[in-house]
């Protein structure tokens, strides 16, 4: 027995393994851990902005996707590694993209679909095609679209919206209402009929809206909205996080963004809009657009691999984004552009293969040569 | 050679002629009884949306704004405040406008005040669950109570066997802009409040196919205004 | 003991959809309710069991290279009767299954079986064929139906199930039936696999 | 003129270990161990019998064909045995010689002889007699590079002084030790080619070594130009393609070697000992090799006899400060992982390197989560990611149509992975199943 | 305004109710073309002629022939047997006149005939297209959503195949391979393209 001891830890020493003999140092865990702690000041401020029940769904949500996590990978007989930070970052952006209102059950059974159907189906992590936090919210969307689209926390106290509406222009408390019930996305989608029906006059609403105050507002996030995507601010702390930890590049956040900013100004510079600029701010802060950008389209699983391929990928979320808040169904269309274009990432990636080294110096040879 | 074309053809011939007949047959039998559903059908959507009315006159057609548009005309009998009887002209048209998938098509009935007397939905294809309750029965009546006492256990039918989307339509003011409300669950106690802001509860979650129906009957009002304007020039009263 | 073998083994061994892969279309598109997928059942397999009748008594006299032509035409007769009837006697039905009653037309498995089954075999075999494969593609069709109704719609036939239940309405969309289908499927291979292993 | 290659990494140096540490030279150990086959080509054939007694320097094994090299003693003694033994290009039948009697060559300072009056085909033969191969790593015979065939114009010679793997600093301290000897090869070696052109590239981070190499460079002289140019310092700025590339903005052709770009690369220790041979008609005996890493007792630069087995090394430096974890020849990214102290140093070894501690080794991987680093990183614009998915699956004939006979193995991919997929290793095995099939 | 009226049926056949994705027609080209890019772009092609082609002469046969004569309960015959004859017709004319189109499409298109998306076309145009009093317009209309419903389903066939590429070299439960998990695919494929449900210009 001690011999064999002793033998072992001689054959030890010197261990043969492939080169290079020297990593870097990263590892999934920590990349995914560092991401959770990236969207953590924004989650915190939902505790705060949203109260109890957000906190709760973020809890429940991220915690029901590790136990979905480990259950089926104990099902399917895999290895178990369900505690690597990726789950709980599913968890926790899924519940960052629902109503602060949604009942609890809903993030459990959208933290399951997105486990279980989206990202173990598929092989597990890396494998899956679409961005599993997403895929449950749509499925999420198209199965109780009352609580999904309803139960919006309603613009706070202190927001200059409401104190705007209460000593500004004068709306009638029914209209006040319409107004500060909705997120900064469907106010701009609904309140121009909402005005014009009560013979408002439409530029009181621009007024009030491209105001700097509510810009701000904005950027600092005490406005209507889901969970996680109100605070511009800790969320661009938190991406600044990830990219000087170089786990996201600039690639895709600044085409997606870049591309929704450009279209929104050029549209509405055509329309003739006196504003365009600020009317592209009031677009790139509001709805799910930084959270999106930093922290879900830069999905690696679910994103192209190539520089070239992620600037493609980002053009396509931004310009879907736009199209979509602009003539869709919804208000706010970056879950769906991101999944959209998801689906399109192997095509993506499949022509935007970098050039290999050589091969056009090859093919001018052969040229050459003939 | 001969045999090899001329055999298949007499075949297949007889085949396709076997087939022919015993559609045409089918059809022999069937075209009446389609008829009569059909009209049955448009003769209870008319009763649904001009109860009390008698139509008088086939349905008539216009072209308004380049497309067919098709109503018909009813009279009643009404008693008015002095007790005088008097009668009511009432009108009835067909009304379509895209719905959140594919054209909502509802057909509608107005009094000569514009006040909407019915209107039921005559094709639709919403989403089930959201913008296809615009046809929803509500019914409390569930799986259980039939397992549990037989067909039919209590009778839902008046008091909760009722179409509560279209139902709402009835007596609104179209002269006046129709409104809507919104996340307020329907229940039929509200009818009073709603009528009195001649207004709608929206189907939760299906806005878009809530004010689809509402922009069907503006747009079935304007038209039939300039459908009978162009048949009989000076018709006095009229909706709008 | 054959005959019986017919007639069953659409249910399991030969189940159109589940083993063999056909007919999916009709399968996910009607299967919103069980109401659908019962008169969709009822439906298919009246014109299978019929053209596989016709098909087969005339089988000896069809010349080979104008099969095909043949079979679709007889198909589509089949089709067109049930078109009519059901627009004549329940308009309902006739309206929620829209275009899928034409359709039955390109169902595969209709045309497979004329073309694998009835052209080969004789009339009563072939009937039973045709009754066994109606079964077995309404069994599919009814369970994926009774799940989808249950979990999208909180009904079955139409009634409600557990009142004041929110049910999930992706489930009677079409995502409900890809998912639906999908996990029958993998249900059916891992128990095929298992007893091929044993 | 500034054109870059795409990817590489930027690992920590670790050179200041020895990088001010001066050359020792290591004492004659009791025996050495020579195999016959240290360079590219076909093995050297025995030229010495078991029992015979043989001088330093004395050819024990004589150059097989065209691309083969001499090898020789590389001190004086007697033959011990003939047998195969552990190197880094697997078992090889080895020369062992135990020291016994004088050394003469080494100890005595010979009149050099002028190389400017030999004829280009003197030059070769002084090259190719005296055994020099590749130092740099490659270990291909030098005299057969220097003589390329005629239809491919050459028209400058790279001189490869990067040194860019982390804790090697032989080649900088090389450069600022001998800047002059280093030139003077450079010369020879230009002249044995033919060209006019030399450039010199160094790594930014060796800013004595250029200094120095400037300093001795002095003013041009006639047509010949020698050059002297700072790199980027970043891995693998060494490996020929993306060194021509840095240098002269020209890319080797996919599949094709340095001389279809008109270059021919050479490492600053080759041309060292290239000097050394056609000066002195000295064979290849001894080379500079690092030992460095966290385990070893007294890192340094030293001078080691060809043939010298680790083991003996280790003793001559103080031994362990504690077990190391991996004992590797070569650099960490690109060297050969050792399991056992009695592999010889070689005409190859830049370095021994002794790790401890968890480091990189024998982590479990787990699946591509598709972060896109290695594709970030590969110098060769390949996708090592989709490479190690279709080589990890078998699937070789997806591999085929990713380019795989392109990976230079720098390893930059496997060092970056987050999921520690070993990706050049599925790379090699998808060009070794891929050669095997076709 | 026309012109919104043909944006309009292409936008909604390609994206809103693609015929693949939402109602759920052409399933078996869709499943078993899918894996691989090169044939998936083929088929989608051949798709795309032969839904157009069939739109095009279904609706003249309808206006001028079914309708006058009284016999629409013939159109299920009627239109099955002329896109049968149809996709002879073309994969003869193809096979006579462009080898190498013939070399591209000629494998797919006897697949098309039992495709009941073909088919679906020509009956969902009944209810758009053909009721239009205009015959021109609705011969265009006819004929956009054929070409869109076309468009669409290559959209969803080529989208899939860079999928199933991808897919090959991915840990999937052994029993889930092949047709299942193209299914679960296609369902999330399906709950993402309802971003561009309610789309209206
Ligand atoms: C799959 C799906 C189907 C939908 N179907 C309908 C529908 O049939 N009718 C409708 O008005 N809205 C439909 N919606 C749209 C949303 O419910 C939308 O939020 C709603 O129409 C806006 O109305 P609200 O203000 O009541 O939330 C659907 C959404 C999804 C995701
Ligand atoms: C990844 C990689 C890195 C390399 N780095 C260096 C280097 O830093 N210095 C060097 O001299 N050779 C380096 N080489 C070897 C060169 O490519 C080339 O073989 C050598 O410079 C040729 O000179 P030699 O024949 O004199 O050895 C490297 C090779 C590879 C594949
Ligand atoms: C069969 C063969 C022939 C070669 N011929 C030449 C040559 O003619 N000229 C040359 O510069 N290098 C030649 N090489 C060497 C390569 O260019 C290169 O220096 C060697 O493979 C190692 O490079 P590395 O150290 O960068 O890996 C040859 C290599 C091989 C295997
Ligand atoms: C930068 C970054 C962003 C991520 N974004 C998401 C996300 O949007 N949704 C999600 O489910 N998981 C996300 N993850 C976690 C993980 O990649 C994801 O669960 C995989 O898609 C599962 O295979 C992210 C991870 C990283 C490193
Ligand atoms: S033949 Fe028809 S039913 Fe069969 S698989 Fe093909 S399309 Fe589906
Ligand atoms: S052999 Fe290694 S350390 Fe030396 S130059 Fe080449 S890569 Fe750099
Ligand atoms: S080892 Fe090969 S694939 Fe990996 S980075 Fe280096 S060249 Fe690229
Ligand atoms: S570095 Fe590793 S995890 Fe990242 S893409 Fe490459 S192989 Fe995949
Ligand atoms: S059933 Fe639709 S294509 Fe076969």
């Amino acid at each position: 027995m001690a011999e064999k001891e002793k033998t072992e830890s001689k054959q030890k020493l010197p261990v043969m393994t492939g080169a290079p003999h020297i990593r870097s140092g990263e590892s999934v865990p920590k990349v995914m851990w560092s991401v959770v702690a990236a969207l953590m000041p924004a989650a915190a401020f939902a505790a705060y902005h949203f109260g109890m029940p957000a906190l709760k769904l973020m809890a429940v949500s991220a915690a029901a996707a590790v136990a979905a996590e480990a259950a089926i990978q104990l099902l399917l007989r895999k290895r178990v590694t369900a505690l690597d930070g990726s789950a709980v970052i599913t968890g926790l952006l899924l519940a960052m993209n629902i109503p602060p209102g949604a009942p609890l059950w809903m993030a459990g059974v959208g933290s399951v679909f997105a486990m279980v159907i989206v990202k173990h189906l598929f092989g597990g992590l890396g494998f899956n095609i679409f961005n599993p936090a997403l895929a449950a919210r749509a499925f999420l969307l198209a199965s109780w679209p009352v609580h999904m689209t309803t139960t919006w926390h309603r613009f706070g106290e202190h927001n200059v919206l409401v104190q705007n509406a209460q000593n500004g222009p004068g709306f009638s408390p029914a209209v006040f209402d319409a107004l500060t019930g909705a997120t900064p996305l469907t106010l701009m989608k609904e309140g121009p009929k909402i005005l014009s029906d009560n013979h408002i006059a439409l530029s009181k609403l621009y007024d009030l809206v491209l105001s700097p105050d509510m810009l701000r507002s904005l950027f600092i996030g005490t406005v209507g909205g889901s969970i996680g995507e109100t605070s511009a601010l800790l969320l661009l702390i938190g991406a600044l996080f990830l990219m000087i930890r170089k786990i996201i590049t600039w690639h895709i956040p600044v085409s997606f963004i870049g591309t929704v900013a450009l279209a929104a100004a050029g549209y509405h510079y055509l329309a003739g809009f006196p504003a365009p600029h600020l009317m592209a701010l009031y677009q790139v802060l509001s709805g799910g657009l930084i959270l999106g950008a930093f922290f879900m389209a830069t999905d690696m699983v679910t994103s192209p691999v190539s520089m070239k391929g992620m600037l493609i990928f980002g053009a396509g979320c931004g310009l879907l984004t736009f199209v979509i808040r602009q003539w869709g169904g919804y208000p706010e269309g970056v879950s769906y552009a991101i999944l959209i274009m998801n689906a399109f990432v192997p095509l993506i990636d499949r022509y935007t293969r970098p050039r290999v080294f050589g091969v056009r110096e090859r093919k001018k040879l052969a040229g050459a040569a003939k | 050679m001969m045999k090899d074309i001329i055999k298949p053809t007499v075949i297949l011939t007889a085949i396709a002629l076997i087939c022919v007949f015993l559609l045409s047959h089918v059809e022999k039998l069937t075209v009446p009884v389609i008829a009569k559903r059909a009209k049955e059908s448009r003769e209870q959507a008319l009763a649904l949306v001009l109860p009390g009315f008698t139509v008088t006159g086939d349905e008539k057609r216009a072209r308004v704004d380049g497309s067919d548009f098709t109503w018909w005309e009813g009279e009643k009998k009404v008693e008015d405040a002095i007790m005088k009887e008097k009668t009511v002209k009432g009108f009835a048209f067909l009304t379509k406008s895209p719905g959140y998938s594919g054209d909502i098509e509802t057909m509608v009935g107005v009094d000569e005040n514009g006040k909407v007397t019915g209107l039921t939905v005559i094709s639709q294809t919403e989403t089930p669950g959201l913008g296809a309750r615009c046809v929803e029965v509500a019914s409390r009546e569930t799986l259980w109570d039939r397992f549990r006492g037989g067909i039919p256990v209590r009778d839902f039918a008046d008091e909760a066997r009722i179409p509560w989307f279209q139902n709402q339509f009835e007596g609104l003011d179209t002269k006046k802009k129709i409104g809507f409300m919104r996340r307020g669950v329907w229940n039929p106690n509200m009818r009073e409040s709603l009528l009195e802001k001649n207004a709608i509860s929206a189907i939760t979650g299906a806005t878009i196919t809530s004010t689809a129906v509402i922009a069907g009957i503006e747009a079935g009002v304007a038209r039939l205004a300039k459908a009978r304007a162009t048949q009989a020039p000076a018709a006095p009263g009229g909706a709008r | 003991m054959r005959h019986w073998k017919e007639l069953v083994k659409g249910i399991w061994s030969r189940n159109p959809q589940l083993v063999l892969g056909l007919a999916f279309c009709p399968t996910l598109a009607v299967s919103t309710s069980v109401s659908n997928a019962l008169w969709m059942t009822l439906a298919a397999t009246f014109v299978l069991v019929c053209s596989n009748l016709l098909i087969s008594s005339i089988r000896k006299i069809v010349p080979g290279h104008l099969r095909i032509p043949l079979f679709i035409t007889i198909i589509a007769s089949f089709v067109t009767v049930v078109d009519l009837l059901l627009n004549a006697y329940q308009p309902e039905v006739y309206r929620s299954l829209g275009i899928f009653i034409p359709l039955i037309v390109v169902n595969c498995i209709i045309l497979g079986r004329a073309e694998e089954f009835a052209q080969k075999n004789g009339v009563f075999v072939s009937v039973l064929d045709g009754i066994g494969m109606g079964i077995g593609f309404g069994l599919t069709l009814t369970v994926l139906a009774a799940v989808r109704e249950v979990l999208g719609a909180n009904s079955l036939f139409g009634y409600t199930l557990i009142p004041g239940m929110e049910p999930a309405t992706a489930m009677v969309m079409a995502p409900g039936a890809f998912f639906t289908l999908a996990l029958m499927l993998w249900a059916m291979n891992a128990v095929n696999s298992r007893s091929k292993r044993k | 003129m500034f054109s870059r290659f795409g990817g590489g990494i930027h690992p920590p140096g670790h050179k200041n270990i020895t990088e001010d540490l001066e050359f020792i030279n290591l004492p004659i150990p009791h025996a050495c161990y020579i195999p016959l086959q240290q360079h590219v080509g076909a093995p050297a054939q025995l030229a010495v019998a078991v029992g015979d007694m043989v001088s330093e320097g004395q050819l024990i094994g004589r150059a097989d064909g065209f691309i083969s090299a001499n090898v020789h003693s590389s001190i004086p003694g007697r033959v011990a045995g003939i047998a195969p033994v552990p190197t880094v290009y697997g078992p090889q039948q080895s020369v062992i010689i135990e020291a016994e009697g004088a050394f003469s060559a080494s100890a005595m300072p010979q009149e050099a002889d002028d190389w400017s009056a030999l004829s280009r085909g003197e030059i070769l033969e002084r090259i190719r007699e005296a055994g020099v191969v590749g130092l740099g790593g490659a270990a291909f015979p030098t005299a057969v590079k220097l003589s390329p065939p005629p239809e491919k114009k050459i028209d400058t010679l790279v001189v490869n002084g990067a040194e860019c793997e982390p804790y090697l600093t032989v080649d900088d301290m090389l450069m600022r030790t001998f800047p002059s000897d280093i030139i003077e090869g450079t010369r020879i070696a230009m002249k044995a080619l033919g060209v006019t052109a030399a450039v010199i590239g160094v790594e930014g981070n060796k800013k004595e070594a250029i200094a120095a190499l400037k300093k001795s460079l002095g003013p041009a002289s006639g047509r010949e130009t020698i050059r002297v140019k700072k790199l980027a310092t970043k891995y693998p700025q060494g490996a020929e393609k993306q060194m021509i590339c840095s240098l002269l903005g020209r890319r080797v052709p996919s599949g094709g070697l340095p001389m279809d770009a008109g270059v021919i690369v050479q490492n600053v220790g080759t041309l060292f000992a290239l000097r050394k041979a056609v000066l002195y008609n000295k064979p290849l005996l001894a080379r500079y090799v690092t030992v460095s890493g966290n385990a070893i007792r007294k890192p340094g630069n030293y001078k080691v006899r060809i043939g010298t087995r680790i083991a003996d090394i280790v003793e001559e430096c103080g031994g362990f400060t504690e077990e190391p974890s991996r004992v590797v020849m070569g650099g960490p990214l690109c060297g050969v992982s050792v399991h056992s102290l009695d592999f010889p140093v070689v005409k190859g070894t830049s370095g021994i390197l002794f790790l401890a501690g968890k480091g990189a080794a024998a982590r479990d991987y787990s699946p591509c989560i598709r972060c896109g680093k290695c594709v970030a990183v590969c110098p060769m614009g390949l996708l090592p990611n989709e490479l190690g998915n279709a080589a990890e699956k078998d699937r070789f004939d997806l591999a085929a149509e990713l380019n795989p006979y392109d990976c230079i193995m720098c390893g930059s991919c496997s060092y970056v992975c987050p999921a520690q997929r070993p990706l050049s290793h599925f790379i090699k095995l998808a060009q070794h199943k891929l050669k095997a099939l076709s | 305004m026309e012109i919104k009226v043909f944006v309009t049926i292409l936008l909604s056949t390609i994206f809103i109710n693609n015929y693949v994705l939402a109602r759920i027609l052409g399933l078996c080209p869709f499943l078993g073309v899918s894996r691989k890019l090169g044939s998936a772009v083929g088929m989608g092609l051949a798709v795309i002629f032969v839904m157009t082609l069939t739109s095009f002469i279904t609706y003249p046969i309808y206006k001028y022939v079914l309708v006058p004569y009284r016999v629409t309960y013939l159109t299920t015959i009627v239109f099955i047997l002329v896109i049968a004859a149809l996709v002879q017709l073309v994969e003869m004319v193809i096979e006579k006149t462009s080898p190498a189109l013939y070399q591209a499409l000629g494998i797919f298109l006897p697949l098309i005939t039992t495709n009941c998306a073909v088919l679906g076309v020509a009956v969902l145009n009944l209810s758009s297209g053909f009721a239009e009093p205009n015959v021109s317009m609705g011969l265009l209309k006819s004929v956009t959503q054929g070409f869109g419903g076309g468009a669409g389903f290559t959209l969803a066939l080529v989208i899939m195949a860079g999928i199933r590429e991808r897919l090959e070299l991915a840990d999937i439960p052994e029993n889930l391979k092949g047709v299942p998990i193209t299914f679960i695919t296609a369902g999330l494929l399906a709950l993402a393209f309802y971003g561009f449900s309610g789309m209206k210009i």
